[in-house]
């Protein structure tokens, strides 16, 4: 299995349920190693890539540690690193200005709603400006609207900042709104199905899921997910 | 046949020969009882063992006895078996201790649990402060054993002529390693190993008679233990149920005891106890009774009973 | 008290259900706990040699010679009053107590540990059901839970060595003797435990697993008996694993003041009175070596009863 | 026998009404009720039925010992509390802590020393006691020791499992960042096994008061709690023996109730703490 | 607020997160005290119906017993509500087959992927044979391919028995597939911005998304939602 990522790509990998996306992407991170075949990440293994902090991770689940406050949480990169207290004030301001948490820092995580906590997490892997992002499903709890803000708003930092994201997603609108190109993967044994290089326009408002382009699209990856489903769960 | 408890002070040993002695050798079945005998222990206090109704009679020194008759326990003396003390104060004699009067500023091993009182009455009549400083002993609570005078935590610790003494020998120590303070050559020795019921008791209808035929038959019981001492300390290793005692230690301890009992009928002597009286009653400024307990706190009734069966 | 479920000996041993599993698992284990063992043999032998030469030195200062390294290496390592035994000295009076002596003899100590299990598990019976009832009615009734939890916290700090003579006094006075009083001492002490883990335990179904019973109206008792019973067993049996232990240590603790005539604390005790440190130790092992049982058996039970649930995964 | 129930009764059918009640104050005067009915009860049971003051003193008169004897039990409790367990506990505690990290950093440690920690753990102290008296002496240092080894291993096996606490997602986290042992320790781990660590220390509160006194069974001065309770036994002074058992109880409660603040304070963000500010029935 | 729901309808509930949904649903169970208002539920006060075991409720989480295999999960109700052996078996049965999870009686629920588990949480609701269903997100955490098979089978089910079935989402195209009535929700205060009637038929074929009538109730729903937002997230 083999999939090239260019520079400043937007990819999202859907699938159904079990099917290895958050495994593929665990592999990417050096957080798991693959079971056959190599994987590099600009020219690095990944567990060098990891060692050089070469990327953000967002986890599925928020994951903010309890015991220290959204402000707090979003400088835990920073301290590792080993930046200096301004600069880690500086930023964690930032970041969450980015993603409208402003007046939050205080606050510790359990006191916020799921959406705000996933938000954060988003700052938190934001905070330390790596290249690449590796996003599992990051707004896969939350609610239909909140999502659809939350999409605008990551393809927005995605085209002022041209970062590279690979993002992970059971939604069709959603992988098909963001992405540049879709991976569709089929279950046991994982393997990409289909690769979509989306027609799309760069710049797209929220309105562009009820034009034709974007419904043909979705129904391609609908297809190429059915295909691959057989009668599996 | 009659029930009868006996609470023994300590553990099952030679000690308290002459009791399982008249039990094995059925002098207690020819006088109509049926004993049941309690071995005691370290956590074990007799008196309020006989407080609590878990036993008829008790064997205690007199010390204890007669402080549990202050706190209002009505302890009474019904039989001496013993008429001589065993306590003494064991000293090692490279801690350079010849006399009393090198007792200050040493380390002493006494123990507690009701049976400090003779050490305490011993050290205010020597005018020695038992709580420490340059002109006053250390006092150690010692614990179940001999080592803290092996291992030089103590320059001395309380033994027994027939136990604690010899498990020092044992340890490998010999007697010129050692220097001795008997009780009963400094003339403080009180009375040990009596035995005692309370006034209820002995207020009992019928009771007299049943604690005379037991005091005559555990008498009998001692002198046979007197004359028969390796055939005694067999008996009593048959009662052990820790299965821990050796013979050789319980034999040498019934020739010791066996020192302490002979020539006591079991009758109590008057003089005796007005001794331990006024031995306890001198304490100084904390003395152990504070009051003389008359002469209700023993009888002559039970022995003479004895005397007649 | 707080979700963490109680520590038990034991606690971290894995849950695996699956035999060949657990052969692995042992035989895995087997090399750093041998490893361990090891070590620990070796210090034991070196604080023997060093704990007991004080003794070696003065017995030869007392007969006036001067002790060499050799003379201290014999003199150490088989004395008969050690302040240390060494390890093969206590291995040999485990072997002559242990299966040299008929068991029903008063010099075996697996009469003497028997005794002691007899009064153990008596007494972590008591205890298990007084735990069980009193955390039901905890958690039933706020009016217990507000009262009895901080005086059963108290309850716990009471030296128990200090009251089991009085307990064992007071029942005495009633007419109860032999093996209960030992029992109940060892109730005392593995009661509390029990009480802990199985508020928290019984606390545990979430707000979810509640409402559907509510949505079904269920009874208190169907809960009790279909939800939070089945959803306290871990907790329930955390904390056997320490009621086991403290019971244990009640029994022996129960045993001093009865006469102290059986059992292993008789034994620990009457090693102590007569400075043979030998037997005390010689006891000592074979009371761990009990414990490590029971919680063994525990663990086995549970693992087939969580097995059986579906709980050991 | 009719009064002794009318009494618990009326005390239960108060505090049934009380408890229904919310807020702070019941929360401290439920408990309060519930003892001060034992108290009554022990004292009118003690009276009526004539229990003989050697066996059980009442409480009225172990009120009044505690009141003459104060003196006594500030030395006994300054030699025992002070001195024997809360130097035993400082000592164990952190001395399980520090092996528990040590165990962490190996997992050969891990799986050698917990099996024969936990063995180790089971040795009874009435055993244990004795051997300690023997090697450290007979004032308080051997106390400390006992306590020590009371202490050592449930804190030890509770540090190590939740040192283990931190979920994978967590871990994960931290290695994304490529952050070191040390790093991971102080930022991650220790922080999620507070709420284990602080369970460990709140059982070896209570270990660490009996450890300390019952030691003292085994040789000490002639001055703290065991030493006392277990000379006033012998001289049936049961009103002293139960002066020092109050001052023991009141003493261990307050000790845990103060690892239980510091609980509090450091574990706020766990669920089981959380869940005591908003307030839900069981 | 006041709603009218008639039997044999199936109502939706949609709205941002934290606007009352699930709350709203549990008062209709009896699970919490309305803070204003009455509900009653066929004439009977919530706590009088639950204690007469009128309705069904699936939670947002499968909240299967763990100890439990699935097969005495969903005779779980059977037991409290003293059903007969036999009859407890039959029941459990049927509507295992029902969720097609048929032969699966024996395992447990953590031997199952979350969509099975959630399919026989659905079967533990049917077992007793409520008439009213209440439904809390039941499908929230299933990703599209496995929710479009459930939705099929839930239209089914209601079809054939005529059950009154109470359904909370936050998904618009579920909420719009599946209803006869959809009630928007705003957030702060919980209120009901929108009430829409379907047009759609009762039948319905899963294509019938891509149909203009779909879309237009889809549009009209996110309109509604989004009005009632502000910027509330
Ligand atoms: N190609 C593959 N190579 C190795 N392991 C695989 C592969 N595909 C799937 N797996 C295994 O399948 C399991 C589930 O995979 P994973 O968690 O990545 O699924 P997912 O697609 O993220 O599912 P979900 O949508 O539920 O999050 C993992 O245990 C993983 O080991
Ligand atoms: N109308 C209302 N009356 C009373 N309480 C309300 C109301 N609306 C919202 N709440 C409160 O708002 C909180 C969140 O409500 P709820 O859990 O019902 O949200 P939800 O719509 O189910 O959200 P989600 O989509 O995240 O599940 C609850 O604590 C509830 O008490
Ligand atoms: C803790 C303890 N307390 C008291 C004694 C003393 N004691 C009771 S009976 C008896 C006779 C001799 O063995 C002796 C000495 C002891 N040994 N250990
Ligand atoms: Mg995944
Ligand atoms: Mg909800």
């Amino acid at each position: 299995m083999s999939l090239d990522i260019r520079a400043g790509d937007f990819v999202s990998f859907i699938g159904p349920s079990g099917c290895g996306k958050t495994t593929f992407l665990r592999v990417i991170a050096g957080l798991e190693e693959a079971t056959g075949g190599s994987v590099s990440v600009n020219g690095m293994t990944p567990d060098e890539a990891r060692r050089a902090r070469a990327y953000g991770y967002v986890f599925q689940a928020a994951g903010l540690y309890p015991w220290r406050t959204i402000g707090r949480n979003v400088k835990l990169p920073l301290e590792i690193m080993g930046f200096d207290r301004a600069e880690q004030d500086r930023r964690m301001r930032d970041v969450l200005r980015l993603v409208e948490l402003e007046g939050f820092e205080r606050k510790y995580p359990w006191q916020l709603s799921g959406g705000m906590q996933q938000r954060a997490s988003i700052a938190r892997a934001l905070a330390f400006d790596a290249a690449l992002l590796l996003m599992d499903e990051p707004f896969g709890a939350l609610d239909e609207i909140v999502r659809d803000r939350l999409n605008e708003q990551l393809l927005d930092l995605w085209a002022r900042t041209g970062k590279t994201i690979c993002f992970v997603t059971h939604s069709i609108p959603e992988a098909v709104y963001l992405s540049t190109r879709i991976v569709v993967m089929s279950p046991r044994p994982g393997r990409i199905a289909d690769v979509i290089d989306s027609p799309l326009p760069r710049e797209r408002p929220l309105d562009i899921r009820d034009s034709a382009a974007f419904i043909e699209v979705a129904h391609r990856v609908r297809e190429g997910l059915r295909a691959g489903m057989g009668d599996d769960v | 046949q009659d029930d009868l408890t006996l609470q023994l002070k300590w553990v099952t040993q030679a000690q308290f020969a002459g009791y399982y002695v008249a039990k094995d050798k059925g002098f207690y079945d020819e006088v109509g009882l049926d004993v049941t005998i309690r071995p005691g222990g370290p956590d074990i206090a007799p008196t309020q063992v006989l407080a609590g109704g878990g036993a008829d009679v008790v064997v205690e020194w007199m010390p204890a006895a007669l402080a549990a008759r202050e706190k209002g326990l009505p302890l009474v003396n019904i039989a001496q078996p013993f008429n001589a003390s065993g306590m003494m104060l064991t000293c090692l004699k490279e801690s350079g201790v010849e006399s009393p009067e090198d007792f200050p500023g040493r380390t002493l091993g006494v123990w507690f649990f009701g049976n400090e009182y003779p050490f305490l009455s011993w050290m205010s009549q020597l005018g020695i402060p038992t709580e420490g400083g340059a002109d006053g002993v250390e006092v150690l609570k010692q614990g179940f054993n001999v080592d803290p005078l092996l291992q030089k935590q103590a320059d001395c610790i309380s033994t027994m002529t027939y136990n604690e003494y010899w498990q020092v020998i044992d340890a490998g120590l010999t007697e010129d390693d050692l220097v001795t303070f008997r009780y009963e050559d400094q003339g403080v020795a009180t009375l040990e190993d009596g035995l005692y019921v309370t006034e209820e008791t002995l207020a009992e209808p019928g009771m007299k008679d049943v604690l005379a035929r037991f005091v005559a038959a555990s008498m009998k019981g001692w002198k046979y233990a007197e004359e028969n001492p390796d055939e005694a300390a067999e008996i009593v290793l048959e009662n052990d149920e820790t299965g821990a005692q050796t013979e050789k230690h319980q034999k040498r301890m019934m020739r010791e005891v066996s020192k302490l009992t002979a020539g006591s009928d079991g009758t109590l002597d008057p003089a005796a106890y007005r001794r331990t009286v006024e031995s306890l009653l001198s304490g100084g400024s904390d003395p152990v009774i504070t009051a003389d307990p008359g002469d209700g706190a023993w009888t002559h009734e039970i022995t003479d009973m004895a005397a007649d069966l | 008290m707080s979700d963490p479920p109680l520590a038990a000996p034991g606690a971290g041993t894995g849950r695996s259900g699956r035999v060949g599993l657990l052969v692995w698992r042992i035989s895995g284990a087997a090399g750093p706990v041998l490893a361990v063992i090891l070590a620990l043999l070796a210090i034991w032998y070196a604080a023997t040699v060093w704990l007991n030469a004080q003794w070696v030195l003065d017995q030869a200062a007392r007969a006036d010679r001067m002790a060499g390294f050799g003379d201290i290496l014999r003199g150490t390592l088989n004395q008969e009053r050690p302040v240390l035994p060494a390890p093969h000295q206590v291995a040999a009076e485990l072997w002559n107590t242990v299966a040299l002596q008929p068991v029903t003899s008063r010099r075996s100590l697996v009469w003497h540990a028997w005794v002691t299990l007899s009064a153990t598990l008596t007494g972590f019976g008591i205890g298990t059901v007084l735990g069980i009832a009193l955390a039901i009615g905890i958690v039933h009734n706020r009016a217990m839970d507000m009262s009895v939890m901080p005086w059963a916290i108290a309850s716990q700090t009471i030296p128990i060595l200090a009251i089991a003579p009085m307990i064992i006094v007071v029942l005495n006075s009633v007419g109860v003797q032999g093996l209960l009083p030992k029992a109940i001492i060892s109730a005392y002490l593995s009661f509390f435990p029990v009480v802990v883990g199985m508020v928290t335990g019984l606390r545990s179904p979430d707000a979810a697993q509640l409402d559907l019973m509510r949505t079904y109206s269920a009874s208190r008792a169907q809960t009790l008996w279909k939800l939070r019973f089945p959803a306290s067993l871990p907790y329930l049996f955390a904390s056997l694993k320490v009621g086991v232990a403290a019971s244990l240590v009640g029994a022996i603790v129960g045993e001093l003041p009865t006469g102290a005539v059986r059992g292993l604390g008789a034994r620990l005790l009457s090693g102590s009175y007569y400075g043979q440190t030998v037997q005390i130790w010689a006891a000592l092992l074979m009371a761990a070596f009990c414990a490590a049982l029971l919680v063994g058996l525990i663990g086995l039970i549970q693992r087939l009863t969580l097995g059986r649930m579906g709980l050991a995964r | 026998m009719g009064v002794v129930l009318a009494v618990w009764l009326g005390a239960w059918w108060a505090n049934a009404r009380l408890s229904a009640a919310r807020g702070r104050v019941p929360r401290l005067l439920v408990p309060a009720i519930f003892g001060l009915t034992l108290l009554v009860l022990w004292e009118l049971t003690v009276r009526l039925f004539g229990v003989p003051g050697v066996i059980l003193p009442p409480p009225s008169a172990i009120g009044a010992r505690i009141a003459d004897s104060a003196d006594i039990l500030w030395t006994d409790f300054v030699q025992t509390f002070v001195k024997g367990a809360l130097s035993g506990y400082v000592i164990g505690c952190g001395a399980a802590l520090l092996t528990a990290v040590a165990i962490d950093r190996s997992a050969f440690l891990k799986r050698g020393l917990l099996p024969v920690g936990n063995f180790i753990a089971a040795l009874p102290i009435v055993g244990t006691a004795p051997i300690l008296v023997m090697w450290f002496g007979f004032d308080w240092q051997s106390k400390a020791a006992v306590v020590v080894v009371m202490v050592f291993f449930p804190v030890l096996v509770n540090t190590v499992a939740g040192l283990a606490a931190a979920d994978a997602m967590q871990r994960d986290l931290m290695r994304t960042y490529g952050a070191s042992w040390g790093q991971a320790l102080i930022k991650l781990r220790l922080p999620a096994a507070m709420p284990f660590i602080f369970n460990g220390l709140k059982i070896a509160t209570t270990l660490a008061l009996i450890g300390a006194i019952v030691a003292e069974f085994f040789g000490s001065p002639t001055r703290g709690m065991g030493f006392r309770i277990s000379t006033a036994v012998g001289q049936l002074a049961l009103d002293l023996v139960w002066a020092e058992i109050a001052v023991a109880a009141v003493a261990g409660s307050v000790f845990y109730g103060a690892v239980a603040a510091v609980e509090r304070g450091v574990t706020f963000w766990h669920p089981s703490q959380r869940k005591r500010n908003g307030s839900r029935g069981g």
